[in-house]
Order: structure tokens, then C-alpha cells, then sequence
């Protein structure tokens, strides 16, 4: 047992939190915030070169060849920076299963170009069921129905689609898309598909495999924001004066700080064991439920905690806290909050007895 | 022990239904649905001001009613009851009024106090700073004496509507040799003189409700004081409680309605155990709320000093507005990451309420101090002269 | 609205805690603990002397007929002594239900013996069903099963008991007993009915009648419970020094102790709206649930803090509070706790829309 | 990153596998079932040693296998999968013994090591007062030399298995004029010593787990004494140290386990959706402990000092403890307040884990100071000399 990180894992953190945190200042954050795609692409560009998203491609297309860790490394920084990249859609709901499910020509259409940051993809992966049904077409598969809160679509070439119980690759530009605004003031995409032609991924057993690392990438994600929050937390109480002695060195403000630093230790460790756990090819329904239960709990609680102890400054907007508050939330709810994997835990030991 | 309400009460009650059932409806239908203008509130809060209902807790002379704290909280009931609480300059009357009635001169009451009923002044107020939050005594904006005037400078921030007030109420520091306390005056500024400039903060939740507030050389007659220099602690005291109690007394405005709630609940998850358990919760705090309440004003009927009911009704409130705003983003389900104006924006609002008008941590020392009689926190800069409590930024 | 006490009732609450204070010394509990009937006849004589056993009973049979909120402003002094009396089961449980629905003949054969003391009276009121029935014999009605916990039958003269959805009255005598230990060493025992002989008191009612003011009455007591526990725990925090100041003046201990005022303010309130609500005949349901609800959960977290705030004198049975904590579960356990409560409350809420 | 044993680890798991699987059978086909008495377990305790397993994490020099935290941890799972994991001497193995091979002289530990692991000597410890719990360094039981002893006055109190000890280690203040830290000195007394008088303190679940322990001129050989006079402090925190780590890394021992929570609940309410998730929320607690572990174990493993992990782990196991042992009782309904072994006892003892080997108050503070470098709490008494710092009892 040996739960360091190996000196190349090291090298891939170094390297992702090096190149966010050079280019996203507070300044940065916002300008990007204000554009219309809320996307900054010269920073894609740069984790392109350093083939950072490459990092779970095979050799094959010009990736580096490494698995779902590697993966969870990047996906923790990009949390960490509140990054406005697509990583998760484009690497964990997009590349991921085209390399483990895609025909060799459907790879080299998209994956070279995912690594260079030339194709974006995306996914419409639903918490349970898909409100997108399937229906064979001759040879061809034809998709109806909607798709709702679909990230980075307007940034995609094609759209990894859960329907009627298969996974399929969809060209964005057969679809029609209405935009929403979350409260993160990311973008989400209502996704029409009226009869658009899909190509096959997989049976029912790719959906499973596919959210299993969706879950694992938005616990990565949790890891990095709460754990960036608690930094800025510490850091503002250290040195915030009130009543003649630093914020800081207030009984009830450690006391609720460490807390926070056990919940993110937590979320960290419950992660890691998930991610072991599916890169190793073991079973790992249990640890991903209660990995995503505690970075939802656990999330909210953490970003909670550090808004208060900012205090005013914690809503200002020309203060970086306010995002991770924001991405705290959305990555909570997205594939089911902590209500859902409780209660999905809760079906797994009923059964398993 | 009578939870009733006595024949005076519901006369006042009656009287109360009667002028709304009246007056509203007409109001309503020229002016629509809410969300309210600040114009819209204006011209609500001065119809209210025509039937003597501007700020019916006010002495009969100033244009109240002399309304005692049961009356107030009857009235504000049965506004709430037919959605007429508006928001309207709540620190003119939250704060600014109450302390200028209290502890202002009577020319200042003359200048104010009908000008804010009658819906002509916006106030807003200028206490803290970015070095002085809960330990607001440590406020370093100072105000220089020149003759019959004074010259104030300073950064001030959290001023609520000072983007649109007409008036500030503002606490600087005159003496710093003095001890934190005791070196403070308390002012009446008119927000258009020369060297105010005012930034609005655009906040998390998309809105502007707070603005910095820069002080530049900026002049103020010696006539705007309120109390004397070395007063300033005190009155500011008077306009914290008015504000506490104006947080405390008006659960409705703060928190995700209970009754809200419960219709998403009931539209997605009919019979899920687990949320109607969650519900039930949130609904026993509000029903909490409601008691405690009615305690304080009885209290208050019977000439009783609250002592920290204010600060267990502020702790109370943030504590259900927080559960109910989580409860409905999550009930909202994905959905609840959309932008939108239910529980979401309650959510991005709610930390707000543990921290303005005085933090969790601060109600609840006052809680163990005041009420339970626990020895005090150490204090390291107790009794010293401001000049030398700095030690850092 | 005036939630002061009139003058009575604060009178009755001083003689009461005047009792209490005088007899209770922490020597006289521990002593009485050791004792095989945990019962102070003593203080129980005094209590009939004062005429507080008959609070609640009407004048006609030597009570002073008050009503409900007496008895609870009794039963929280006795919760803030942690009294060893069975004041609740014979004057709530008892009395209360005898007053109401029972015959003169039968009034008269126990109210005067309560009221002076020398009758004892308890109940078997179960959370839900009773795991007794009853039928009928010609016009005498018989009971049989098993009930389960019943407290105070080895003092009690007669036990009202709920069975088949009636309530009845049953001689002591008459049934056979097995003793049980509960964790806050006080004695329950499990009641056997053997085709013994009953008397019908009440129908379905008349259950609920009882069930809504044994709830008031645990409530009451809770809240005594709780408000003492907090005191002892702001005096102990207040007089013991750790690192050269006082315990209580660090935040962390001030802001627990202030958490735990609002709960027993709440606690106190819930109680009292309901107690009002049932004095003045109004439909109570809803804040009967409520008040217990709050007693539970309430309760146990204060009773927490204050074990927690003691450190290790809050387990030493030499000092009172282990007896606060033993009383705050079993009142929280009775009549159902906190869940319990809330899931009715749930369906109440579901129901009526 | 690897969670899996590595062929060494898994040579070291198959070897005690063996071991137990043929050792402990056969004992316990002559002891019978938990509970264990003191004598049964000292009877394992002598098995243990016979096999090598009395402490396989001491040095081979004193009986031990010098096993690291990752075998020693191997070593305790397998321990713990057959149900062998018997206390016996806890002081002794988890404070005692660890302290003396740290800091003792040589023949202090040829006098006790090797009696310890041979199941001949049980220890306590003797640190906590009256007046000196969470600030143990304000202890007040004086030292004072006289030739080659010690005469030792004082009051000791929470002293684990005191009525049974041969031994206890002793922390008392031999210069009152030294600031509080510093005036300590570190001793080994014979619990068999005149003057020594243990009372037992009978506890709220019924068992009397620790004593008071009162000393009045107890004489204790200047060759008892560990480290120099001053040095007291410093190697308290070795014992200290362990004590925690003894405590985080024995979950087994301190929680109402969670597969017997699960059988309560499914004996009662097959498929109540609350009760599922509230056995859910403990089952996730319950892992992640383990993880928790793991990561320390991995990070001792590479020789990494583990800053506040003891205080993270401690704090985890107690918060898991209460939750399982509250709900347990709340399982049982009306059946959880009869006295009973199960879920009833852990939450009478529930409440010790947050307060014993450092209250959650420290822990916490620990972390938020040493982890995340928050600035120290103001601590008055600080520097002073002892003398001068006591204010009231």
C-alpha cells in the first residue's frame, strides 16, 4: 500500500496548477466571466501544448497514455483554479468513452483533435433516465427528444448522448440547442434532437461505465474548489483583524476551519479510493456513491463555512470566493446530490445485505 | 398566559384589515405584481403615509401611531397576510428614524422625520469599513472639527441602497487617543454633498444591494450631529438594536417561504419519506419563529427589556432562511443550478443574513455573555487608546 | 397575547421548585437511586401536602382545578429537579384521563387518594398500537396481552390502559408484572393481562385525548431537563479554569452554550403554544408533534453539549448531570422521538394540505 | 498510488493469518466468548507473546518485531477479522511501553518492556486533575527531591485501570517557579507504593472504567525518573502522541459497529427510506475512517511525520461513535432506554471520546494552527512562572 503519488503524478499536478496559476487571476477570471462563451480558450491552448488534455488518450491519437487518475489530478486543479475550460465534458463525458467504446475511425475523427484543443465534445449524460429515445433506421440509429442542462454544446463538435438505454455520438450541428444560464453563470444547453441520425457507443453497460467516471471527475473537481476555498479561508482569517488579534485566532473560527480541513481531507480520500478502485478494473459502485455523497455534503458544508468566515467580502464578485460557491453548487447537483447517492447507497446495501 | 389577542388588539387588528382590504387592492391594480421598483414601493409607502400607516409605531407627533410592539407586530401581520409588506427605505426606518427620534434634535426630527414617512428621503448607513466588521468600534474614518462644521475622511462599505439614498447616518472617529469606544460621533450626512462617491459592489447573486461608500473632505454642519462627540457608541447602539429587531420582527422578507417549498416538493416527489421529513423540519422552524416571536412581544408588551431575543431571533432566522434555501435547490434537483428567482436566489443570498446586522458568532457571545452569564472573551484591546490597538492592517 | 404566567402559576412554580431545591440535594438522589423502589416517598407526601398533586384535579375531590398548564409547569419543575417521583404517570397518565372520562363512583375511588398521596395511579399508553385487547363479557369487559415498559407499577394502585382502541381502567392487583432496568435506572416492568377484569373508560377519543397530554407532559418535563442541565453547564464553564481563564470565556464553549439557549427557548415555546392550544380546547395536533419534536432532537443535543461541556465530571455519577442525560432519553424515547414526530408531522402536513 | 498490499505486506498478512487462524481457536475454546475478564485477557496476552504478537511494532531488541505502521496496521486487521483483538493493558501498550523505549534508560526497560509484553504488569497513567484537564501543563501535584527520591503530593483523576495497576507513569511539577511547561518531571511509580490510594469512580453506565487517584508523600526512586527534571513536558507529548494514535487507529474498539446497526434496523424496519439513509450516512463514515487510515498508515509507511492526523482520525472515530451509538438507541425505540449491551452502553460512553486523549476543542485547534498555520489562540498564561498563573481553583 503506498498512496503517494508517483513522481510522473506528481509532474502532471505540478504542471496543470503551474499553468492555472499563472494565467487565471482574479482579474483574468472575470474578464472571461463577461465574454459571451465564458471560455478561455488561449489557457485550452496552453493545456493543449503541455498535453495535458491528452492525458487519458492513448498514444495512438497523441495523448500520454495515462488513466483516470492522471485524469483526476488535472480535474482537481481545474476545480481548484474554478477554471472556465471545458475539461470535464470534453475529457471525462466526451474522450473518455469514445477511447473505450469508439470504431478506430470514430477515434481518429475526434481524438487527435481533443488533444491538440482543436475539438471540443461534450456529453448529455442524465442522473437516471434519458428523456432522449433511439429508434433503429435501417443500418442507421435515429435520436428524438430533449436533452436538458447540457454543458459547453456551444463549444462542441459532437455530443456523447445517452437515449433509450445506449450511448451515442452526435454532430452538434444537427441539433438545435436553446441556452440557459445557471447560477454558476456557465452556460447549459436544452438539447433538441428531432430525428438527427446518431452513431452507436454502447449498450447499457457504457452508460454505467461512463457516469461511474462522470461522478468520479465531478468528485476530482469538488476536491480541488473545496480545498482552494479553505486555503482562501485560512489565509483571509490569518490575516483579518477584528477586535485587536487576527480573525484566525478566534476559538470558533478553528474550530469551524477544522472541520472544514476534515471534510476535504475526506472528500479527498473517499475520491482517491474510487478512482483506485475503477482504474484498478475493480468494482467500485459503493466507493463512487459515497465518494459523490460526501463531495456533496461535504462540498456545500466547506463552501458554506468559508463564505461565512469571509464574511461581506464572501458575495462581492470582485473576490474569487464567490465562484467556488458557485461551482461547489452546480457540481453537487449535477449527477444527483447528496439526497440521491444516499439513498442509491442505501439500495446498494439493501441488496448486497 | 393568553396567546388570544385582547379585545384592544383585535380592534386594532380589525381596523388594521379593514384600511388594506381597502387600500391595497387599488394600489395593486395600477401598480401590477411584484417585484417592485424602488419607485412602485415609494408611491405604496406614501399611501401608506396617507392613512396614518406610514410608520404607525412612531409617537402620534412625528406622524405614528404610537403603536406598542404587539400592535406594530398585529399590523405587520395582516400587511403580510395580503402581500403588502414592500420594502421600502429600510434603513430610514429600521434604523435612521428610530435613532434620530431617540437621540436627534428636534430640528432634525422636524427636517426627517416626516420627509421619510412621506417617502421623500432614502436613507442608508455608514458604519462599517473594510478593517472594521463585527469589531465595527474600530472604525478608522475620521472626522476633523473646522468651526461650526466638520471634514470627514474615510472608505465606508455594506451601505445598503447608497447608490439611491438620499441620507447617511454615518459613526467616524473624532478622538483617536480615546479609547475604541469612547472617540466616535454619529452624523446625519446628505449623500449629495461634495467628496461622497458611491461604488456599487455588484454581489454573487447577480445584484448590487451594497455599495463602498468613499468619504473625500467632505463637509458635514456641526448641526447634523446626533448627541455629542464621545456619544457616538451609544446611539450607534440604538440603531444596531433597531436593526436586529427590524431583522428579527420581519421573517417574511429573509427566508424561502415554508408554503413555497412545499408546492415544488409536492410537484416532484409526492410521497418521498426522506423529503417530507425534510420539509417538516424547515416547517418547524418557521412555526418556531412564529413562537418566539409572540414571546418577545410579549415581553416587550409588559415594559420588559428583551435582552438577546434579538440575537436568538436573528440566529433563529438565518438559520431557517440558510435550511430552506438548501432544501429547495436541492428539491429543485438539477434545475436548481439554473438561475432563477426561487430558492436559487435564496441560496446566494442566504450567508448574507449570518453576517450583516451583527454574526452568528457575535449574537451567540452576547447570548452566553448577556443571558447565561458566562465570563467575558478576552479582549486584548480593551481600554486602550485606539492609536495603539493596530497591530496590522 | 400575554405569555406571562398570572400570579397563581408563577406561585405554583415557586412552591414547587421551593420543594424540589430543598429536598433534592445531590446525596438525597443518589440515595434514593440506591433505594428498590427509586422513589421518594418522602418528597411525595410533601408534594400532597403543598396540594401540587392536585393541580389538575377538580375541587370536588380536594384538587385545586387547575388545568393542564399548571400540571406542566409542575411537571417541568419536576424534570429540572430530575425528581424520583411519578408525578407524570400518576397525574397525567392517571388522573388526568380519570377526571375526564371516568364515572363519579370512579372519581371518587381514586381522586381523594391522589390528591393526598396515598393512591397511585400509572398508565400503559403505547406509542401506536397496543399489544392489548379487550372483549367483552356480557357487561363486563376482559383484557389480555402484554404491555410493554410501563412505568411506576410498583407503587401504582391502578393502571389505565389503552386496549383495542379503548381506554380502561384496570386494578394493579390484578395483573402479573416482570421488572426491567432502563438506562436511567428507574423501573419499568412488563404487564401481563391475563383475562383479567377491566373497566371501559374511554373510546378511540378518548386515546388520543390521553396520548396528546402524556406528549405535553413529556415535553414539559424535557424542557425542565434541558434548562437545568444548561444552567449547571454555564456555572461549571464559568467557574473552572483552563490555559489561566475561565472555560466559559472561550468562543467555542460560549458559542455551544448560546446554541443550546435558543434550543431550550424553543423547546420552552413549542410547549407552551401547544399546552395553551390544549387548555383553551383548539386543535393541537399539529403543535403537540412539533413541541415533542423539538423536545427529542432539542434535548438531545443540549444534553450533549453539556455531558460534552463538562469533560469528564459530566460522566461521574457523583455529580447530577449523568441523571439529566439518562431522563433526556427516556423522555425523548417515549410516546416516540424525534423521527416519529416528524413523520406524523409529515402526514399531517400531506393530508391537509 | 496503490491500495492493494505489496508482496512484502502480503507476506506479513499471510503469516499472522496463519498464526491466528491455528492460535486462537484453540484459546478460545478454552476462554469461551466475550466479555473478557482481565485475567482472560491477560491469558491471550501471554499467547501473543509466546507467539512474537505481544507488540509487534517494538523493536526486535525488546521482544518486538520492528513491524512498521503498515504491518503493525495488517497485523491489526487480521487481529481484528478473527475478533482477537482483546484489550489488555492498554496504558501499558499504548502509552506506557512506547514512552519507556523512546525516552527510558536501559535498565528501565529491561526492568518493564519485556514484563509488559509477557502480560506480568498493568499500567495507568496519572496525568489529568481536578484542575487540569485540556491545559494539562497546569497540573499542581509537587515533586520534591529529597536525595535519591522523590516525595510526591497530589490528586490525580481519569486514571484508566488504576485499581488493577502495578505501575503508573506520573507527570508531576517539581518548580512552581518555572513557566508551566517547564516545571515538569516524568516518573515511573510503583502503584503498590504507600501513600498511593485509588478510588474508583463509578461512571454513568454503571461500570467504574476509571479511578481517582490520590498520592500523599509517595516515595518515588530518583531511578524511576524518565528523561531530566524539565524534560517532563516533552516526554509527556510522546505519550500524549501515542495515546491519540492508539485511539484513531483502533476504530474497532470505540464504535457500536455498523453491521450490527444494520441488523437492528432490518430486524425493525425492513425498508423505512429515513432509516436507510441514516444507516447509509454512518456506513459512509464508517469507510471513511478506514480510508482515512490507510493514508496515514501510507504516509508513516514512507516515513513522513504525520502532523495533525491523530487529531483528524480521533476526531472522526468520536463523531462516528456518537452517530452510531444515537442512532442505535433510536432503532430500538421505547427498547433503546432499557438498560442492555448494545447500542444503549456506547451511548452512555459515547460522550468520553470527545473529551479523553484531548477534548475535539484541541484536536481542532491543532489542526486549524499546525495544518492550515491559523494564528495561535491567545493563551494569557503563556511564559508566566506557574506560580503566577493560577486565578482561582
Amino acid at each position: 500500500m503506498n498512496l503517494a503519488l508517483t513522481e510522473e503524478q506528481d509532474a502532471v499536478r505540478g504542471l496543470a496548477r503551474q499553468i492555472f496559476d499563472g494565467r487565471l487571476t482574479a482579474d483574468r477570471l472575470k474578464e472571461i466571466a463577461a465574454t459571451e462563451d465564458a471560455f478561455d480558450r488561449a489557457l485550452w491552448e496552453e493545456l493543449a501544448r503541455a498535453n495535458l488534455l491528452g492525458i487519458a488518450v492513448s498514444e495512438e491519437f497523441g495523448g500520454s497514455g495515462h488513466g483516470i487518475i492522471e485524469l483526476c489530478l488535472l480535474l482537481e486543479e481545474v476545480g481548484r483554479a474554478v477554471a472556465p475550460v471545458p475539461a470535464f465534458e470534453a475529457l471525462v463525458l466526451g474522450a473518455l468513452p469514445l477511447s473505450q467504446f469508439g470504431t478506430p475511425e470514430q477515434k481518429t475523427r475526434y481524438l487527435p483533435g481533443v488533444v491538440e484543443g482543436k475539438i471540443i465534445l461534450t456529453g448529455a449524460l442524465p442522473e437516471d433516465e434519458s428523456s432522449v429515445t433511439a429508434r433503429r433506421d435501417g443500418a442507421a440509429w435515429v435520436l428524438d427528444g430533449l436533452a436538458f442542462g447540457v454543458p459547453a454544446v456551444h463549444l462542441a463538435s459532437a455530443i456523447v448522448v445517452v437515449a433509450s438505454n445506449a450511448l451515442f455520438l452526435v454532430d452538434v450541428a444537427s441539433v438545435s440547442t436553446a441556452r440557459n444560464v445557471v447560477t454558476s453563470h456557465e452556460l447549459r444547453f436544452d438539447v433538441s434532437f428531432g430525428g438527427v441520425s446518431a452513431e452507436l457507443l454502447g449498450e447499457a453497460t457504457a452508460i454505467a461505465w461512463l457516469r461511474e467516471r462522470g461522478l468520479l471527475g465531478l468528485c476530482a473537481m469538488q476536491t480541488g474548489v473545496a480545498e482552494k476555498a479553505l486555503r482562501l479561508t485560512a489565509e483571509y482569517t490569518s490575516s483579518r483583524e477584528q477586535f485587536g488579534r487576527p480573525l484566525g485566532s478566534f476559538q470558533a473560527v478553528q474550530q469551524r476551519v477544522a472541520d472544514c480541513y476534515i471534510d476535504v481531507e475526506a472528500m479527498r480520500w473517499t475520491m482517491w479510493q474510487a478512482a483506485w478502485r475503477v482504474s484498478e478494473g475493480f468494482e467500485a459502485t459503493e466507493e463512487v456513491l459515497i465518494a459523490k455523497f460526501w463531495a456533496s455534503e461535504a462540498g456545500q458544508r466547506v463552501l458554506s463555512a468559508a463564505m461565512h468566515l469571509h464574511g461581506g467580502i464572501g458575495v462581492d464578485v470582485s473576490y474569487p470566493l464567490h465562484r467556488y460557491t458557485l461551482w461547489a453548487k452546480q457540481i453537487e447537483l449535477t449527477l444527483g446530490g447528496a439526497a440521491a447517492q444516499l439513498e442509491k447507497l442505501g439500495d446498494v446495501m439493501a441488496t448486497c445485505d | 398566559m393568553d396567546f388570544n389577542d385582547s379585545a384592544e388588539e383585535a380592534r386594532v387588528r380589525a381596523e388594521a384589515r379593514a384600511w388594506l382590504e381597502e387600500s391595497f387592492p387599488v394600489w395593486r391594480s395600477e401598480n401590477g405584481d411584484p417585484p417592485y421598483t424602488t419607485e412602485q414601493a415609494r408611491s405604496w409607502h406614501r399611501a401608506l403615509a396617507a392613512g396614518d400607516y406610514g410608520a404607525p409605531h412612531w409617537p402620534v407627533e412625528y406622524g405614528g401611531r404610537g403603536y406598542g410592539p404587539v400592535e406594530s407586530a398585529i399590523w405587520a401581520e395582516e400587511k403580510a397576510r395580503v402581500g403588502a409588506n414592500i420594502v421600502f427605505n429600510m434603513v430610514g426606518f429600521g434604523m435612521a428614524g428610530p435613532t434620530i427620534i431617540a437621540h436627534g434634535t428636534e430640528e432634525q426630527k422636524q427636517r426627517h422625520i416626516r420627509a421619510m414617512l412621506n417617502g421623500n428621503e432614502i436613507w442608508c448607513q455608514l458604519f462599517s469599513e473594510p478593517g472594521a466588521g463585527s469589531d465595527l468600534a474600530s472604525l478608522a474614518t475620521r472626522a476633523f472639527r473646522d468651526g461650526d462644521e466638520w471634514i470627514v475622511n474615510g472608505q465606508k462599505v455594506w451601505s445598503s441602497q447608497a447608490d439611491e439614498a438620499d441620507y447617511g447616518i454615518l459613526l467616524a472617529r473624532f478622538d483617536p487617543d480615546k479609547p475604541k469606544h469612547e472617540g466616535l460621533a454619529y452624523f446625519i450626512v446628505d449623500m449629495h454633498t461634495p467628496g461622497v462617491e458611491v461604488r456599487p459592489l455588484r454581489q454573487i447573486d447577480g445584484d448590487a444591494h451594497f455599495s463602498e461608500v468613499f468619504l473625500s473632505d467632505v463637509r458635514v454642519p456641526d448641526a447634523n450631529r446626533i448627541g455629542e462627540p464621545g456619544d457616538g457608541w451609544r446611539v450607534a447602539t440604538t440603531t444596531l438594536m433597531h436593526e436586529r429587531m427590524s431583522i428579527g420582527t420581519s421573517t417574511g422578507g429573509y427566508t424561502f417561504p415554508f408554503v413555497k417549498l412545499a408546492e415544488i416538493a409536492r410537484s416532484r416527489y409526492a410521497l418521498d419519506p426522506v423529503v417530507r421529513d425534510n420539509l417538516a423540519r424547515v416547517y418547524t422552524q418557521e412555526r418556531i419563529l412564529d413562537f418566539l416571536n409572540k414571546r418577545i412581544l410579549s415581553k416587550l408588551r409588559r415594559g420588559e427589556i428583551p435582552t438577546a431575543e434579538g440575537s436568538i431571533l436573528k440566529l433563529a432566522i438565518a438559520n431557517l432562511s440558510s435550511d430552506a434555501a438548501l432544501l429547495g435547490v436541492h428539491l429543485l434537483g438539477p434545475d436548481g443550478a439554473l438561475a432563477g428567482e426561487g430558492p436559487q436566489q435564496h441560496f446566494l443570498w442566504e450567508r448574507s443574513l449570518h453576517i450583516g446586522g451583527g454574526t452568528d458568532e457575535i449574537q451567540r457571545n452576547v447570548i452566553a455573555e448577556r443571558v447565561l452569564g458566562l465570563p467575558r472573551e478576552a479582549r486584548p484591546d480593551k481600554g486602550l487608546p485606539f492609536s495603539q490597538t493596530r497591530t496590522a492592517g
